[in-house]
């Protein structure tokens, strides 16, 4: 699946997307964040404070709860500060 | 009713988005325009650039749900919603939504819901440039409060 | 800030003076724009044209009132007030409101503040052509309802 | 003083505006009403239904207990509909 990074979990991550294939273990955007926070140093500064990071699967906002199962993209970011 | 979404990085000009929605009718009798625009200060710091990041794709299907909810909460006979990215200085514009409708409270709170919800919930970001160094504007308590008072319970919650 | 009030039988360029308000300014984040247009239906009947009678000196008087309580209320940075006298058409302008202030609530809150005041307050009556005739048009309960949830107890009342 | 009418109270009245002598026992704006709807039919049609008629001291809005002494004009006419 296609991971998408914006605003500064895009700067800490060092990245604005990537292909990754996820281990089976993994099954909610909460748990997907946990993984990545393994995934080195980048990772684990960019995902150090999960509460304040928001989610999306397939452009609609989810919780941390949602399922990883059917999505095609999942966006990490900060809270919008758009309008 | 067409609503009219628009993300660009050009300029836009209010009165021709409001005209457009008005044109050769005569059942509409309240228009609103709100404009946003960069400011030179911000929470105590100066303001002297901002750059807005957003999520190409998602940011026009969050619009998208916003405006289709107006339009279920109000008769709406006009919508539309312009975002810009991209680099903006004080006094630029950087969103304008207008709301037409038969009478002026549709038209009000459609204007200030579809606000309220493109604060908090359209994926866009400012990136600021301040006197000191740059930084990320953090997201303010006091816009998911102006969101969250538009919530009520869903109808089809226990369907 | 000077606020601009005018009552004139021509039409008006609601973008020429929300361009005023904002023009060589970098401290207005939020310009709201509430345009009012004469429709061709009212309350059921269908409506040619209306004529908009005015109590001259009183209008002007009673609109700068109100003006002046908005700005007491939200920290504002510009107000304009326009209304039309005189014989207008479906779909012809009749009454602008706009209003900038560095964040988006005041603007919003004291244009809806200033319309429900002059639907209510404002010494104008409209005199509509119907098909059937000719005819004043009624007071909306609604309207008064509307300006009502803006009262609040006078600070000064006990002094 | 002057009186003012607006709308359909000027309608029923005839004019828009006329000059007046008050006989001392007239205090406040309802008695002035009072008065003005025994001045002739006119009046006493404009005046039929003195609850929906409102009206002015010098551009003021007053209730129908406000005094008249020091008044210079006073204005009635229908609720207003203006916006």
């Amino acid at each position: 699946m296609r991971l998408k990074y914006f605003a500064w979990v895009r700067e800490r991550v060092g990245k604005t997307d990537e292909e990754i294939v996820v281990p089976d273990h993994v099954g909610t955007v909460g748990e997907l964040m946990d993984w990545l926070a393994g995934q080195g140093e980048e990772y684990a500064h960019a995902f150090e404070n999960r509460k304040v990071i928001r989610a999306a699967i397939d452009h609609v906002h989810v919780k941390p709860e949602a399922a990883i199962a059917d999505a095609r993209e999942i966006a990490f970011f900060p809270p919008m500060t758009g309008g | 009713m067409t609503p009219t979404i628009r993300l660009q990085s050009e300029d836009f000009d209010a009165a021709i988005e409001a005209a457009k929605l008005t044109r050769g009718r005569t059942d509409i009798g309240a228009v609103v325009t709100f404009t946003g625009i960069c400011r030179d200060h911000e929470a105590g710091h100066g303001v002297s650039a901002m750059t807005l990041e957003h999520y190409p794709g998602m940011a026009e299907a969050e619009i998208a749900r916003h405006v289709d909810e107006a339009r279920r909460r109000w008769p709406l006979l006009g919508v539309t919603v312009i975002h810009r990215f991209g680099r903006m200085q004080p006094g630029d514009n950087i969103v304008l939504v207008v709301t037409a409708a038969a009478h002026r409270h549709a038209a009000f709170e459609s204007a200030e819901f579809l606000m309220d919800y493109l604060k908090t919930r359209a994926p866009f970001w400012k990136h600021e440039e301040r006197p000191g160094g740059m930084g990320w504007v953090e997201a303010k308590d006091a816009d998911d409060a102006a969101a969250g008072r538009w919530q009520r319970p869903r109808k089809d919650a226990a369907e």
